[in-house]
């Protein structure tokens, strides 16, 4: 037996129950799933009928509830299942959620709180008020611990393959923190400036805005952020680390390479880079149009890796990777992508005028692409690179320009927008045709390219439908330039001594990207084969994380996802959290394409401080955490671990006592009272808030304009004694709690009238009445009779409609400035799921029901288990520690039968 | 007020937003909450959220006193420049 | 200097002592000069201990008492006021003003209403010497 | 004063505190104060590694007094007595000196004030230390037997509750049969079990478990010794017999409650056809088919409430129990003869929680309900035709004058506060204004009383009904239990003590502890106070009435609170 009772709920009977368990020697395990003890007492501004301040009775319980040498206290952890040992006890599978600060470090400052990025419903504060995803639970929190509230990772972190946190820096532009956005996406990568134009973006693919009016302009913020950023810096903003003495050689400098290159000497690897080609930065340098991506942001992304020390030498082809260990490189990494075009295998295609997408690319960067004034240009194939050429050629000043694809528009694997735009440029299209033959001329010029109709079939290995041929389709188009944007492949030949190839891909392990010769590993389109810049970035993290691994002689099972992220939370729960969405016009792009674009001017534009404010407004944060990383930054000693991981374990128990507590009834269900609707109609538990002594407001204020109330009305039974709203019981909590702000608003407002609308005060226990009589005697004014409705007039006054008993039962309207709602208690609901292998009986109205009131008050129908508090139905303080006492009582006996059955066996 | 009021989680998310916008509005001296919610152009009910928020993380503060018409005056700690 | 004027509070373990602490932890702000002894309850400062305090160089002594929160006595602020009176006829006795001893019930989280009236004290003891 | 070996470790708290104060001038402005062996800053005490430092300072340096200074008290007492524990080193004589929370946060807009108070406050800390003395906690060995007071429901629960438990229970009860009120009972609520079948259940309990020892007859003569072990002396069967001594280690009362008997008059009582609860209650539970009274058909009843309860003069309180008890009566009416026309003159339903269904099935089965007006209660008279009538204003249908004539007029009294001025003068019970015993706390500790180890159950709290009785009567057992399972009590070691030799005698400490912690003793032919640390709780309130500063609160001594006033007096020049 691991502990003798386990105690489900920190609430008041649930402190009760654990600390005279404790007392009489009993080793208790105590549960409560939000992150400090206390339950709802702790929240109370004083208490009645003695007016005692809340927190100063309820604090020294909790602290002994922490502290008590037989207790032991597990906060931000919920139960999830109990069953029935065969021993008699219990087995109970506990799951102690992350809290993703370790408790021990943590110091309570609450720093964390004011560096957080996301604003959320304060949940202590009845949602009067904004609280942070880093947060303290209340000022007089049991433990003083902060809890980091994250729900999965959100949709667009999780789709890039880079691994850039892109709801955190969309949370950091929202709040203004530019330059820290600018360096949380430095932590992935050094290519901010290129990703931000030349992304294909899967973040705003899986965008949950997306699913509303439209995505976030998640790439166009990373391209704000670093237009920003180069416009003020020269480089990345931070210093090289000290030298760790390893070093580390990269051959291509494409964005698998310089990624790899700047996290190996952010970590102190002396890292150098082997280019082949004249300038440094491979695809991002040949293969990109300028209109799409500038070449003076690629230097200046490629002179954030270059500021680390990372040396880059040019035309420096590497043949002999084992000659670099040789060298003196403690590793070496390949990444030298695809930089040969593949050819169409036609007849003709060494006719003048045929060339591979790449190379017109190339040509054009290095100004040996022959003038393509007035020719006609027909460019084979449908992806990005074809989009690129086609583009090209326009502004190149070709008289047609048209793309010959074997599949349909649907079936191009160039991205969407590329198509579009090649479109509004004056590319022209020919689907479901494919290449047969280059028709030359007899100069060996090219004439045409003879090509046969296509018709779809069968779905092929990659899911897109098979092109067959059309049987005597065949026809001439006639051109001067044919471009083969086909495919790509890397450069390999020479490797094949050295390491086993896939083709000309060179082979690792997939998760290690580490090759059979253990110093060598891979990384991006050499090993891919062609995919997308992002991808490659991708992959050169993860290759620089290994290398590292390997070096400093770790595991290599680590870095399972590019970092310590969570499952991506489900966009439907996302959706739930709000009840109405109000419409924003996405900041969209309104592109001016020129019908014959005659320059290579970016076409794009970066977006404005308004635009860039008004698109991260609209970010619905979704995974709550943002995962920006200022709470670590700010942690002074370094406790918060985003990498922590949510545990479940099972231990055995000889009792239980539910102490679950109860839900407040939702007001917002009583229609005709317009909770929800008129911001000053509140519920008297946000009242009891606005009049603590950490109330929210500083003081009792009425939401709609932050006026001091002159009038206040209560309307009683608020989802209690009301058939129609499901609820026939009193709530038996409410006249007091009632009466009770009626004294402490009479004590703060002196100046408020306050009004009370009942059916019958229930001031039934010891010292109630005469509570209630002061209540009266010092203002308040009682009227009974039920409220049949709310209205709410343009300066947010309320008009309520009611029936004044007192005189005659006649209806009367009368006009407030704030309505309270005296909300009832509702059961919570929590305690019969934790039963899989039973069932825990509940009353008529799904309280957990009690065996025998009449004499063992806390026992429910399975044998050891008790209930204690307002989970066996609405209860005030006392109420609530008298029926603790009695469910303790009957637990204790209950193991005291138990162990004397265990000595006699 | 016809208008019904915006969803609580999403006017309190945006609070980060508004940290500019309000220290603007109280840039010249201190300023009620309607005062705060003309000048930024929102209704007050969310401005008041925003103000709430703002007091508690230490931006803003409010006066010992309300005025006559029962508000208290909001004003901007330490100088409040926004970023 | 910031902390001319200086005060001892008697602070609660249980109660006012936490009331202070939360002013500490919401950086709300008063004199440096106001230093805290915290006792188990406000009826066991002895009356010796205030004018002690105020012979040693305090120009203030500011009892932070539970009230009527007080866990042990029923009577707390009763006695502890008879002692606080008793300490200022000694005072009384010996030239000290009886206004530079205060007390005020400051529960557990009355960081504010704390630091407005230490503050106040502050002041006044100021303007006295003024 | 013998040389002291302390070592003070000052806290950044990673910036928290050394933003602000300076803490390495705060360590050179103490390191050289008397005792000081050893003063250090650390970024964060509380990290697991500086614990392990301390640990090592202390036994490498052998260290007798520590003093942290980092955050509040509230937060890191427990690990730093650990810290103290782990080396060998005696825990009380570890110092916790706040210049986080009362110091760097609070005065973030003035570091060199910061750093000059943090100076002063760990100056006095060290003061503080060398003069402080090792405690240990005191342990009491605690008899594990409880003596129940009352015989009815929720004494004899208790009394089973005890017994499953493990302790030893003694039950005595005055009258000469346990069971008390519910033994009269028949149907009740909120389950429709008869009062004396429950009654019955749980006496062939008690008798079942033999460690229950019921004396009927019998009442308590004395009482002394202290919490965890008391000595009682019982009366049994009369005062001409002897008393038996016990010893019990908590003491339950169960007492009961009287109910509220109408003068002559009021509402008519004493009119024949004018009856209280309890007589309509009886005569409900012995009929056995449609009610009659005196040998005539009862065909209406008028129900007046509040009778006794919730009078400006008079009773004040609420009674609690009897709207739900009325308006159960009222269903067994009804069940009897559904013919009956039930009027109920009440003034606010308290059907509260799970009865409001009750209140709602006695309106579906007929019975009519007319709130009256505080200001005009219902006048009951009977008419020169001899028929009872019953004349209110009904507010609902617009305070119209009405009166009905009924067969009978129940007065729904309510609790009173059974007195037993004997019982309370032994125990040292603390009353109410409403005559029930007080509790110490009447949220968080309502089955307690000051008398530590004396604990009140059921209605002679306050008014309830059965089953809240039983559940505070279970509550008073769990109670028990808490002080009594483990057989030994650790007691908080700061409590107040008397220097013998200052002492004079005079009796102002024992007249002003309520608490009762302070005896009398002949020390070396000399009368002199002691105080019972079984019983002291330590608030130190009887150290200032002592007119020759004879008392001292050990943590909290006259010479420590001297010696920091004068560290704290001292402004350091930075």
């Amino acid at each position: 037996m691991d502990y003798d009772v386990l105690v489900v709920g920190a609430g008041i009977a649930g402190m009760e129950s654990a600390i005279k368990l404790g007392d009489m020697g009993k080793k208790v395990l105590l549960v409560e799933k939000e992150g400090s003890v206390g339950g709802r007492v702790i929240l109370l501004s004083k208490v009645f009928p003695t007016l005692d301040c809340a927190s100063c009775i309820t604090t020294p319980r909790m602290a002994a509830s922490i502290h008590h040498d037989n207790i032991t206290a597990q906060t931000y952890t919920d139960v999830q299942a109990i069953r029935r040992s065969p021993d008699g006890g219990f087995r109970v599978t506990v799951h102690r959620k992350a809290r993703y600060v370790d408790e021990a470090a943590c110091t309570g400052c609450q720093l964390c709180e004011n560096a957080c990025s996301v604003s959320v419903p304060d949940q202590f504060n009845y949602n009067l008020i904004a609280r942070r995803a880093a947060y303290i639970p209340f000022p007089q929190a049991v433990p003083k611990k902060a809890v980091i509230e994250r729900e999965g990772t959100s949709p667009c972190t999780d789709s890039c393959p880079a691994g850039i946190k892109a709801h955190g820096y969309v949370s950091l532009i929202r709040s203004g923190k530019y330059e820290e956005a600018f360096q949380l996406i430095l932590e992935a990568t050094p290519l901010v400036g290129t990703l931000g134009r030349a992304c294909y973006a899967p973040c705003e693919s899986e965008c949950t805005r997306g699913d509303l009016e439209g995505t976030l302009p998640i790439r166009r913020l990373k391209r704000f952020v670093a237009d920003r950023h180069y416009a003020e810096h020269d480089g990345p903003g931070i210093e090289a680390p000290a030298a760790n003495g390893m070093s580390v050689a990269i051959v291509g400098s494409g964005p698998a390479g310089l990624t790899a290159a700047w996290q190996l000497a952010r970590q102190g690897y002396r890292v150098k880079i082997f280019e082949a080609d004249k300038e440094p930065g491979g695809f991002l340098r040949y293969a990109l149009p300028t209109y799409r991506l500038p070449q003076d942001v690629v230097e200046q992304d490629i002179r954030n890796v270059t500021a680390l020390g990372v040396e880059i030498a040019t035309e420096t082809p590497v043949r002999d990777p084992d000659a670099l260990k040789l060298d003196g490189f403690d590793a070496v990494l390949l990444a030298m992508g695809t930089p040969l075009s593949t050819g169409m295998g036609v007849p003709g295609e060494e006719l003048g005028g045929v060339m591979g997408g790449l190379d017109f690319l190339r040509d054009l960067r290095h100004g040996t692409l022959p003038d393509l004034g007035g020719k006609r240009v027909v460019i084979v194939g449908g992806g990005n690179v074809a989009m690129d050429a086609a583009r090209t050629a326009r502004r190149l000043g070709a008289r047609e320009t048209l793309v010959a694809y074997r599949r349909g528009r649907e079936e191009m694997p160039a991205h969407k927008s590329e198509v579009d735009d090649a479109e509004a440029e004056g590319v022209a299209f020919q689907f479901l045709v494919a290449p047969v033959a280059v028709v030359g001329d007899a100069m060996g010029r090219v004439q045409g390219l003879r090509c046969q109709r296509m018709e779809l079939g069968q779905p092929d290995a990659s899911g897109r439908r098979r092109p067959q041929p059309v049987a005597g389709s065949e026809f001439v188009i006639p051109c001067d330039v044919v471009v083969a944007a086909i495919g790509m492949a890397p450069d390999t030949a020479n490797l094949a001594r050295l390491l086993t190839l896939e083709g000309r891909r060179v082979k690792v392990d997939a998760k290690t990207l580490q090759s059979e010769v253990p110093y060598i590993f891979a990384a991006g389109d050499v090993v891919m084969g062609p995919s997308d810049i992002t991808q490659a970035v991708g992959q050169g993290r993860r290759a620089a994380h290994m290398i590292d691994r390997w070096l400093q002689g770790q595991e290599m099972s680590g870095f399972a996802a590019l970092d310590d992220r969570l499952a991506v939370i489900d966009k439907a729960k996302v959706m739930a959290r709000q009840t109405s969405f109000s419409h924003r016009d996405p900041v969209t792009l309104h592109l001016e394409h020129q019908q014959a674009p005659r320059d290579f001017q970016e076409i794009e534009r970066t977006l404005s401080e308004e635009e860039a404010l008004r698109g991260a407004g609209s970010c619905l944060d979704c995974g709550v955490c943002s995962e920006c990383g200022q709470c670590v930054a700010a942690c002074p000693p370094d406790a918060i671990h985003l990498e922590m991981h949510d545990q479940t374990y099972d231990v055995e128990v000889g009792a239980v006592v539910l102490a679950t507590g109860f839900k407040l009834f939702d007001a917002a269900l009583k229609t005709d009272y317009g909770f929800g609707r008129f911001p000053n109609v509140i519920t008297a538990t946000q009242m009891d808030r606005q009049l603590a002594p950490t109330r929210p407001f500083n003081t009792v204020l009425r939401p709609s304009d932050g006026r001091v109330p002159d009038r206040i009305a209560y309307v009683s039974c608020v989802g209690s004694r009301d058939k129609t709203m499901g609820n026939p019981l009193c709530s038996k909590i409410c006249c007091m709690y009632t009466a009770k702000q009626n004294q402490l608003i009479m004590g703060a407002l002196p100046l408020a009238d306050v009004a009370v609308h009942y059916m019958d005060v229930r001031a039934a226990g010891k010292r109630y009445e005469e509570f209630y009589e002061q209540a009266k005697a010092m203002g308040a004014n009682y009227i009974k009779g039920r409220v049949a409705k709310i209205t709410e007039k343009d300066n947010g006054n309320l008009i309520l409609r009611y029936e004044d008993i007192d005189n005659g039962g006649v209806i009367t309207e009368a006009e407030y400035d704030l309505v309270v709602l005296a909300v009832g208690v509702q059961p919570s609901r929590e305690a019969e799921r934790l039963f899989p292998d039973e069932t825990l009986t509940l009353d008529d109205f799904f309280f957990v029901g009690e065996a025998d009131e009449d004499l063992s008050s806390g026992k429910t129908n399975l044998p050891g288990v008790f209930v204690a508090g307002a989970a066996s139905g609405a209860k005030d303080i006392v109420d609530s520690i008298l029926h603790a006492g009695s469910a303790v009582a009957q637990a204790a006996a209950h193991l005291e039968e138990a162990g004397a059955k265990k000595v006699t066996v | 007020m016809s208008r019904i009021p915006r969803d609580i989680r999403e006017v309190i998310r945006e609070e980060p937003l508004m940290h500019r916008h309000i220290l603007k509005a109280v840039a010249a001296g201190p300023r009620t909450v309607p005062e705060i919610a003309e000048a930024i152009g929102h209704p007050s009910e969310e401005a008041l959220f925003w103000v709430m928020g703002m007091r508690r993380y230490g931006l803003l503060t409010e006066s010992k006193e309300p005025t006559d018409e029962g508000f208290f005056t909001y004003a901007a700690v330490g100088g409040g420049v926004a970023r | 200097m910031s902390d001319a004027t200086r005060v001892l509070v008697f602070s609660t373990n249980m109660i006012s002592d936490p009331g202070i602490d939360l002013a500490g932890s919401r950086h709300l702000h008063y004199s440096p000069g106001v230093v805290v002894i915290s006792v188990p309850c406000a009826s066991g400062i002895k009356p010796d201990w205030i004018v002690h305090a105020l012979e040693s160089g305090f120009d203030g002594v500011f009892i932070a008492s539970d009230g009527d929160e007080c866990a042990y006595l029923p009577n707390c602020s009763e006695r502890s006021a008879g002692n606080v009176q008793h300490a200022q006829e000694v005072m009384q006795e010996r030239g000290i003003s009886p206004k530079r001893v205060r007390m005020a019930a400051v529960c557990s989280v009355c960081a504010e209403p704390f630091t407005k009236q230490v503050t106040e004290f502050v002041e006044e003891l100021q303007e006295a010497v003024v | 004063m013998s040389e002291r070996r302390i070592g003070v470790f000052i806290c950044h708290c990673g910036g928290n505190i050394s933003d602000y104060v300076d803490v390495a001038a705060v360590r050179d402005a103490v390191k050289d104060e008397p005792d000081v062996v050893v003063a250090e800053t650390t970024i964060f005490a509380c990290a697991d590694a500086t614990q392990t430092d301390m640990v090592q300072a202390i036994k490498d340096q052998n260290l007798d007094g520590l003093v942290v200074a980092s955050c509040s008290p509230k937060l890191h007492t427990f690990t730093f007595r650990g810290v103290a524990k782990r080396a060998g080193m005696n825990p009380y004589t570890y110092t916790q000196v706040n210049i986080r929370e009362q110091d760097s946060w609070a005065h973030t807009d003035d570091p060199e004030g910061a750093t000059r108070k943090a100076i002063r406050l760990v100056k006095a800390g060290i003061a503080k230390t060398r003069l402080s003395a090792p405690l240990s906690p005191l342990e009491v060995e605690t008899t594990p037997r409880t003596l129940v007071i009352g015989g009815g429901i929720a004494g004899l629960r208790a009394a089973i509750g005890l017994a499953d438990i493990g302790l030893g229970v003694y039950l005595i009860e005055k009258g000469p049969e346990v069971g008390g009120w519910v033994a009269k009972f028949g149907n009740m609520y909120p389950q429709g079990r008869q009062g004396r079948k429950l009654i019955e259940e749980l006496v062939s309990e008690v008798a079942r478990r033999p460690s229950i020892k019921v004396f009927t007859n019998a009442e308590l003569q004395s009482k002394s010794g202290s919490f965890g072990n008391y000595k009682v002396e019982i009366r049994v069967g009369g005062t001409s017999s002897l008393g038996i001594a016990l010893e019990v280690g908590s003491i339950v009362v169960a007492t009961g409650f009287d109910t509220y008997e109408p003068e002559i008059g009021e509402y008519g009582y004493g009119i024949d056809g004018v009856v209280t609860l309890p007589k309509f209650k009886e005569l409900v539970d012995h009929a056995a088919g449609p009610l009659s009274y005196h040998g005539r058909p009862v065909k209406t009843v008028a129900y007046v409430y509040c009778v006794g309860s919730r009078q400006p003069e008079g009773n004040a309180y609420c009674s609690r129990y009897c709207c739900a008890a009325t308006v159960h009566a009222s269903i067994e009416v009804a069940n009897l003869d559904p013919q009956v026309h039930q009027y109920h003159l009440y003034r606010d339903m308290r059907t509260y929680g799970k009865y409001e269904l009750m209140y709602t099935e006695s309106r579906e089965r007929g019975s009519v309900y007319m709130k009256y007006p505080e200001d005009t209660p219902p006048t009951v008279a009977r008419n020169s035709a001899g028929q009872l009538t019953v004349t209110t204003h009904d507010t609902l249908t617009g305070g119209e004058e009405l009166t009905i004539r009924a067969d009978l007029v129940v007065l729904v009294t309510g609790m009173v506060a059974r007195k037993n001025a004997p019982l309370v003068s032994i125990l040292k019970l603390p009353l109410g204004s409403d005559g029930f015993f007080n509790e110490i706390h009447p949220k968080l500790r309502p089955v307690e009383t000051v008398v530590d180890g004396v604990l009140i159950a059921g209605a002679c709290q306050g008014p309830k009904n059965s089953s809240e009785s039983v559940a505070s009567g279970l509550a008073a057992v769990t109670q028990s239990a808490a002080i009594l399972k483990k057989g030994v009590a650790e007691l908080d070691p700061m409590v107040a003590q008397v220097d013998a030799d200052k002492c004079t005698w005079c009796g102002l400490c024992e007249e002003t502890c309520p608490y009762a912690a302070v005896d009398r003793t002949e020390v070396t032919g000399k009368t002199v106070a002691v105080v019972n640390p079984a019983v002291c709780k330590g608030c130190g309130g009887c150290a200032p009435v002592c007119p020759e500063d004879a008392i001292d609160l050990r943590g909290y001594t006259d010479a420590q609170i001297r010696a920091m006033i004068e560290n704290l007096a001292e402004v350091p020049v930075l």
